[in-house]
């Protein structure tokens, strides 16, 4: 009994092991989608999977890339963990995708370009592109910078670029204050923001710079009552999750009259923790946000919010697809290294503005808008009476800093 | 006589406000074998619990071998030389017996905390394992979990686990509770047969196993010695009979 | 003599918004431990007798904060302060019921094991039911001003309220504790487990009272204290670990640790987010500087704000090895 | 351990068998993908392994063995970094052992602090540790590198005697080496003087101390000799993935090795081998096809704990007396009967979990759910009546025929008392 158990498992195990059956079909570009589909989390990477797919399919029905392949968009579900990234993106390869998206933790965009950096150079004939959407930690254009990965959305410090351009113009900003979660992202926002406020309004105090510990803290008021002590008018907070949701919250509760500069309260899942706390008082940065007063975008949200029953917010996807598809045309490939080559240097014109990809990091760089959540906006987000409305741009050259990427090239 | 294997010199237990034990002395020969007597509730497994190590006395000092062992850890009393048995069964249930009593014996033969050989192959653990096994009868029944022992037999592996180890002085508390008389009479020359040569101490509801096996019987009553001596002298002590004997029966 | 004047001026200044942080966070502290009491109390009570560890606790409070949300939409607040806790207390119960007892006969470790698969199921039907998403639960429109002034903080209403209502609990605890047959029973179990059986009373009963109390309390907290937090799946993981440490830093088994151990790590982890201090700076005022590289220079760089949520956890680890019985324990841990 | 191999003979020719499937199966299956899986599993297996030295063995259940896991984890990438910058004259091949010395270190540390205790408040203290641990990674970042964790590339070493690690297929048989020596050496453990104490102390602490052992000492070196394996295990993690971040200590990952090795059978040697394969293919294969995976998961847990807490393993050996004697065929029917029932009641379960996640989840796909082999129209009210119906009925015809079974484990057992149980 003891063997035949043994002998059924390892059947059972092979069977299972080799999973999908890796079929290259010449007629589809398969682009795998590796993000967290499960766990708390769990709706970000579906929404991504649902914008990936919307895009993917206008793009096939204005006739596909390369001479008319179609994209296929497969997702992998890699419960936000690097090492289980690492599983679910040997699965996408052998599945047959060669370009990669990903959004969500930057720790996994890192594990990514390390893993395809010596992936590609170890089955050169097997390249793999990363086109990372929402991964937003500088590192991955300096440090970690990769001929593989393009960043499609401002990282932290763009975004604090376009932040500090707003503070600059807001004469009732004296004292900000610096509020961030302990790890990689909240220590580059607390970096660029001195030196940049430093730059740009050498009269304005940081009366305050806090580092609290990654999704642990429970009790906000202390904190808020710090802020209160040092009389700050804006907090700058690249918090994201609880960590925003509750600090806002408590501070409207205990009515802490500041401006919150926000990296993250426009993303999924805000507005709703936010309530009406950030009403007139959460300011965040994007590149789009749905009171962008444009026809060909709110046609497209409105698709989409048919389609998918809940609000668009990534709209830089559409940007990825096309700018993808105008590179694998120009290259009369799919080959990941060829379209990589002509994705680098491409400028391109969105119905909102100019856009370019840099060569020397692979960032790209887009208009981005200043909004404030607010209650008498047409659009609302996630059927509660909020939303956001512009305050202020920076076109793409405005939010443009500085990197250290030494590239290696293949 | 020779020097007292076993002495315990004023011990006292308080439990918050109850005192449970209240100025125990006692002194037992080494080869002796002694009984503790005494109604429910006078303390006796409470005593056992005090000279063992499971709870730290109130007051008073324990004493094996002239070494003071007061406020020792069971082990440490152990590792001198003193066993214990429950009275409640108190085995390894999920061992066979054969692997109780080789846990019990492997301290004392010297194995310890060895984790680079095989227990298997350790030759004098195992001819002393065969030899409890032997003694207590069981060794038909080595390879049973003990936890699906009969009750007797797991008694009788109770006092095996007590003696394996080969200390000298031996503590088993009631062993015979709950026993048939046939089942009994074979107990008591068990207890007669491994005890051979070590120092016994037994308490005992049954009266007939006391005045059967022991040298001497000490009398526990609310937590103190009324009497002590052979069971002629305890027999007769008016004391004794008054306190104890007259409320024996309707106790059990 | 202006001079001097602006020193003095800075040190008033300087003393009032001490004073004022002093206020708050003491004000805040307080709150925040009279909520983990609310689960603390169930815990500890349903440890103290039947050595279970209820690890689906924290998750009971996010079921409470759930039912909360949603009565509270439609039937209003008030109908939710007592059907979501009700609703609670008869699931602990049936769940003490149909599966707890079942799983005793095989032990201590195989309770615990199903809490825990509890917990991790509760966690998936939260989010099956009302999404990944957290729910916009708001503080009731009542309770949604500001009571009173301290110093220059507006404080809200409804934070009195959690308090007041968290005190009134806390006496009623008391009060069923000391005063009822069954609270007899129950301070019987806490100070001699498994004597309780032997007074001749349906010990089954009183356990299955006890657990389906226990949840009814977190539940309560979970309602009341998820306006306050934000309701949403992760705010279970986010507590429970640190009402566990509650309870063994209270003793177990004992109510009143309970409250003082709640109370403490309310207090000690909400001023502890206010000092700046960090092992750099005092060797700095010790008058040496040493060089700074490697890990060493983390934990040295590291303020006492930023290591504030974690010092529930050194207080626990300093006190199993300091006093292993907890503060008001009878028993070790 | 009561594992019971009675007849040894056989017991080998399974283990052998078991060692050379693994080392042929990279030639069995060719695909990269699986080449990964196993090695995941590979790891996984010996991690569990590990963590059964606690919860078997030494009856300790912990909230926090990933621990030693992510600490020696980390340990392995600075050294397999310090190598690759040939300040470190050791081959990368022995990475793990010497996570392993680190995670003994750290057993010993938290060991001092939790064995003193035993079952509950053992699992307190385990996880508080935990949490302190998982929490001041966060904070030590020249250490734990922050959220992003530490890189480290496994090629970069001196190749040992050809063996550079830059292909897979030499890691998966690095991790195949490393984990039979991890497998040999915990199962010997389980018969050493230490190990039989610790399955003494494990039944009874309390009598343990009477013959002579501290049950703590038992328990701390029980601890620190899981503590070591599961460094092995961290070491190879490092290994295999050239990263590794504060994920591998939280508590989530102390969950999960508990889920697998309880879910195979933590009584059984086997037991935890069986559970981490099954786990880790749950965990690879099953969030592909379903979101709700968690859950089912969660449920399997909860089912095991009530109705089989020796887990697959105590399964498998409860049928090996009766097949011994032969009999085993006359469970064969009533298992189908209520299996059958079973399996009904199953998929009404499941029906009705996927079309609510459906719902929740997936609207916008319309209300169409693919299930099974149909489609179900989730906006019909039809189709939840039709779901509920089948749960119900399967759920009385299990009530219904489980007796059967019970009849016939009875009827067995009274043909050979005491042998068949």
């Amino acid at each position: 009994m003891n063997f035949m158990h043994k002998l059924a498992s390892v059947a059972l195990v092979s069977l299972a092991l080799t999973g999908p059956v890796s079929a290259q079909d010449a007629s589809t570009v398969k682009l795998a989608l590796i993000d967290g589909q499960s766990g708390p989390n769990g709706f970000i990477g579906e929404s991504m999977r649902q914008h990936l797919q919307f895009f993917a399919e206008r793009q096939n029905a204005a006739g596909g890339v390369a001479g008319g392949k179609k994209l296929d968009v497969i997702a992998f579900d890699n419960k936000f963990d690097p090492q289980e990234t690492i599983v679910q993106l040997q699965k996408a390869i052998d599945a047959g995708a060669r370009y990669v998206f990903h959004g969500n933790s930057s720790a996994v965009g890192a594990a990514i370009v390390d893993f395809l950096e010596k992936h590609n150079r170890r089955n050169p004939e097997q390249s793999v592109l990363y086109i990372n959407f929402a991964a937003l930690d500088p590192v991955l254009t300096n440090e970690k910078c990769s001929f593989w990965h393009f960043r499609f959305d401002a990282d932290v410090n763009i975004r604090t670029a376009a932040i500090t351009n707003q503070i600059k113009n807001d004469p009732s900003i004296k004292k900000v204050y610096l509020f961030n979660q302990d790890y990689s992202f909240g220590k580059a926002v607390r970096t660029a923001a001195t030196q940049m406020l430093k730059e740009k309004r050498p009269d304005i105090q940081i009366v305050g710079d806090e580092l609290i510990p990654l999704q642990k803290v429970t009790d906000f008021t202390p904190y808020i009552a710090k802020i209160r002590a040092t009389g700050a008018d804006a907090v700058i907070s690249a918090n994201w999750g609880n960590d925003l949701n509750q600090l806002v919250k408590t501070g409207g509760e205990l009515g802490l009259p500041v401006k919150w500069f926000t990296y993250f309260a426009n993303g999924e899942g805000g507005v709703t923790a936010l309530g009406a706390a950030g009403v007139g008082r959460v300011f965040a940065v994007s590149e789009w946000h749905m009171n962008v007063p444009n026809p060909t975008t709110e046609k497209m949200a409105d698709e989409f919010g048919k389609k998918y029953n809940r609000d668009m917010f990534f709209y830089r996807l559409d940007t990825v697809i096309a700018m993808l598809a105008r590179s694998m045309n120009e290259a009369k490939t799919v080959d990941p290294k060829a379209v990589a080559e002509k994705l680098e240097t491409m400028t391109y014109k969105t119905p909102l503005g100019d856009t370019y990809v840099r060569a020397t990091d692979h960032q790209f760089y887009q208009p981005l808008y200043v909004s404030v959540m607010a209650d008498d906006v047409p659009k609302k987000l996630e059927k509660t009476p909020f939303g956001f409305k512009t305050v202020g741009m920076s076109a793409a050259k405005e939010t443009e800093v500085p990197t250290t990427c030494k590239m290696r090239r293949p | 006589m020779t020097q007292p294997a076993l002495v315990l010199a004023d011990l006292r237990k308080d439990f918050g406000k109850a005192s449970i034990i209240r100025g125990v002395s006692l002194s037992v020969t080494a080869g002796e074998r002694h009984a503790i007597i005494g109604p429910n509730g006078a303390g006796k497994s409470t005593l056992f619990h005090l000279i063992s190590g499971r709870f730290p006395p109130s007051g008073g000092t324990v004493s094996l071998h002239g070494r003071d062992i007061t406020r020792r850890s069971p082990f440490a009393i152990n590792r001198q030389g003193l066993a214990r048995s429950f009275q409640v069964s108190n085995l390894f249930p999920r061992l066979s017996v054969a692997e109780n009593i080789r846990c019990a014996v492997l301290w004392s033969s010297g194995h310890r905390y060895c984790f680079w050989r095989w227990a298997d192959n350790l030759a004098d653990v195992s001819a002393r394992v065969e030899d409890v096994l032997a003694q207590i009868g069981l060794k038909q029944r080595r390879d049973v979990l003990a936890g699906v022992l009969t009750y007797a037999e797991q008694r009788a592996l109770e006092i095996g686990i007590a003696i394996a180890g080969g200390a000298d002085v031996v503590l088993l508390d009631e062993p015979t509770a709950g026993m048939s008389r046939s089942e009994t009479s074979r107990a008591i020359e068990l207890i007669r047969e491994v005890t051979v040569g070590k120092t016994l101490v037994m308490v005992e509801h049954d009266m007939s196993v006391v005045f059967d096996l022991a040298d001497r019987i000490s009398v526990l009553v609310y937590g103190e010695i009324i009497a002590t001596g052979t069971a002629a002298e305890i027999k007769a002590s008016k004391a004794v009979q008054e306190a104890y004997l007259g409320t024996v029966e309707t106790d059990d | 003599m202006a001079t001097s004047v602006a020193p003095l001026l800075c040190c008033y200044a300087w003393t009032k918004t001490l004073l004022e942080q002093l206020a708050i966070s003491t004000l805040n502290g307080v709150i925040y431990g009279m909520l983990l009491f609310m689960l603390a109390s169930g815990l500890t009570l349903i440890f103290g007798m039947m050595g279970v560890l209820n690890l689906a606790h924290a998750a009971m409070y996010m079921l409470g904060a759930y039912l909360g949300y949603q009565i509270s939409k439609t039937l209003g607040f008030l109908p939710a302060l007592i059907l979501a806790p009700l609703a609670l207390g008869i699931g602990g119960a049936l769940l003490e019921r149909y599966g707890l007892r079942r799983v005793h006969q095989h032990g201590h470790v195989s309770e615990l094991l199903f809490t825990f698969g509890i917990a991790f199921m509760i966690q998936e039907a939260v989010q099956m039911i009302w999404g990944r998403i957290g729910v916009p639960y708001r503080i009731p429109s009542a309770l949604d001003f500001p009571l009173f002034r301290l110093f220059s903080t507006p404080y809200p209403a409804y934070r009195i309220f959690v308090l007041l209502l968290a005190i009134a609990i806390f006496f009623g605890l008391f009060a069923a504790l000391s005063r009822t047959r069954i609270g007899l029973i129950i301070r019987a179990a806490l100070t001699h487990p498994g004597m309780v059986s032997m007074l001749g009373h349906d010990v089954p009963r009183v356990f299955m009272l006890v657990f389906g109390a226990g949840a009814g309390l977190a539940g309560l907290a979970g309602v009341i204290g998820g306006p306050i937090f934000v309701t949403s799946p992760s705010m279970a993981g986010a507590l429970g670990a640190i009402l566990f440490t509650v309870v063994v830093i209270g003793g177990l088994g004992s109510l009143p640790g309970a409250l003082l151990a709640s109370l403490l790590v309310g207090l000690v982890q909400t001023f502890a987010v206010v000092i700046d201090v960090s092992l750099d700076d005092v060797f700095k005022i010790a008058g040496f500087t040493a060089a700074s590289t490697g890990v060493f220079s983390d934990i040295r760089h590291t303020t006492v704000a930023q290591i504030a949520p974690i010092l529930p956890y050194l207080m626990l680890l300093v006190m199993l090895v300091v006093r292993p019985r907890g503060l008001f324990g009878s028993r070790d841990v | 351990m009561t594992s019971t191999f009675t007849s040894r003979h056989t017991g080998r020719i399974v283990w052998a068998a078991a060692i050379v499937l693994a080392l042929l199966l990279p030639e069995l299956v060719a695909s990269k993908t699986a080449l990964t899986k196993m090695c995941l599993i590979g790891i996984t297996i010996v991690f569990a392994l590990s963590y059964n030295v606690l919860l078997g063995q030494t009856g300790l259940l912990s909230f926090g063995h990933a621990v030693y896991f992510g600490l020696s984890g980390f340990t392995a990438i600075h050294l397999i970094n310090l190598i690759g910058q040939h300040q470190l004259p050791i081959p990368v091949l022995l990475v793990p052992l010497f996570a392993g010395i680190t995670g003994a270190f750290f057993g010993l540390l938290f060991g001092v602090l939790s064995t003193r205790r035993h079952g509950t408040a053992f699992a307190m203290i385990s996880l508080a540790i935990a949490e302190l641990v998982a929490a001041s990674s966060l904070i030590l970042e020249s250490f734990f590198g922050g959220e992003s964790g530490i890189t480290t590339d496994r090629s970069n070493g001196p190749a040992f005697f050809g063996i550079d690690l830059a292909s897979q297929l030499q890691v998966y048989y690095l991790i195949v080496g490393w984990g039979v020596l991890s497998a040999i050496a915990m199962y010997a453990y389980t018969r050493t003087p230490l190990g039989r104490m610790a399955a003494a102390v494990r039944d009874n602490p309390e009598r343990a101390e009477f013959i002579g052992y501290s049950s703590r000492m038992v328990r701390l070196l029980s601890f620190i000799i899981s503590a070591f394996f599961a460094g092995i295990a961290g070491g190879l993690a490092a290994i295999n993935y050239e990263i590794m971040t504060a994920t591998n200590l939280s508590t989530a990952a102390s969950g999960s090795v508990l889920i697998m090795v309880y879910i195979g059978g933590a009584g059984f040697f086997y037991g935890p081998i069986i559970g981490a394969i099954l786990i880790s293919l749950i965990q690879l294969s099953l969030s592909d096809i379903t979101p709700a995976w968690l859950l089912y998961l969660g449920l399997l847990f909860v089912v095991t704990v009530l109705f089989a807490p020796a887990g697959i393993a105590g399964l498998v050996e409860r049928h090996i007396p009766p097949l011994r004697a032969g009999m085993l065929h006359r469970l064969i029917p009533p298992y189908l009967l209520s299996g059958g029932a079973g399996l009904v009641f199953a998929a009404g379960v499941i029906a009705l979990l996927e079309m609510n996640y459906h719902i929740t989840l997936n609207a916008h796909e319309g209300p169409l759910l693919g299930l099974f082999w149909m489609k179900v129209d989730t906006g019909q009210p039809m189709a939840w009546v039709a779901a509920i119906i089948v749960t119900l009925v399967g759920f009385y015809l299990f009530r219904r025929t489980w007796p059967i079974v019970a009849n016939a484990w009875n009827d067995l057992d009274s043909r050979q008392p005491g042998d068949l149980r």
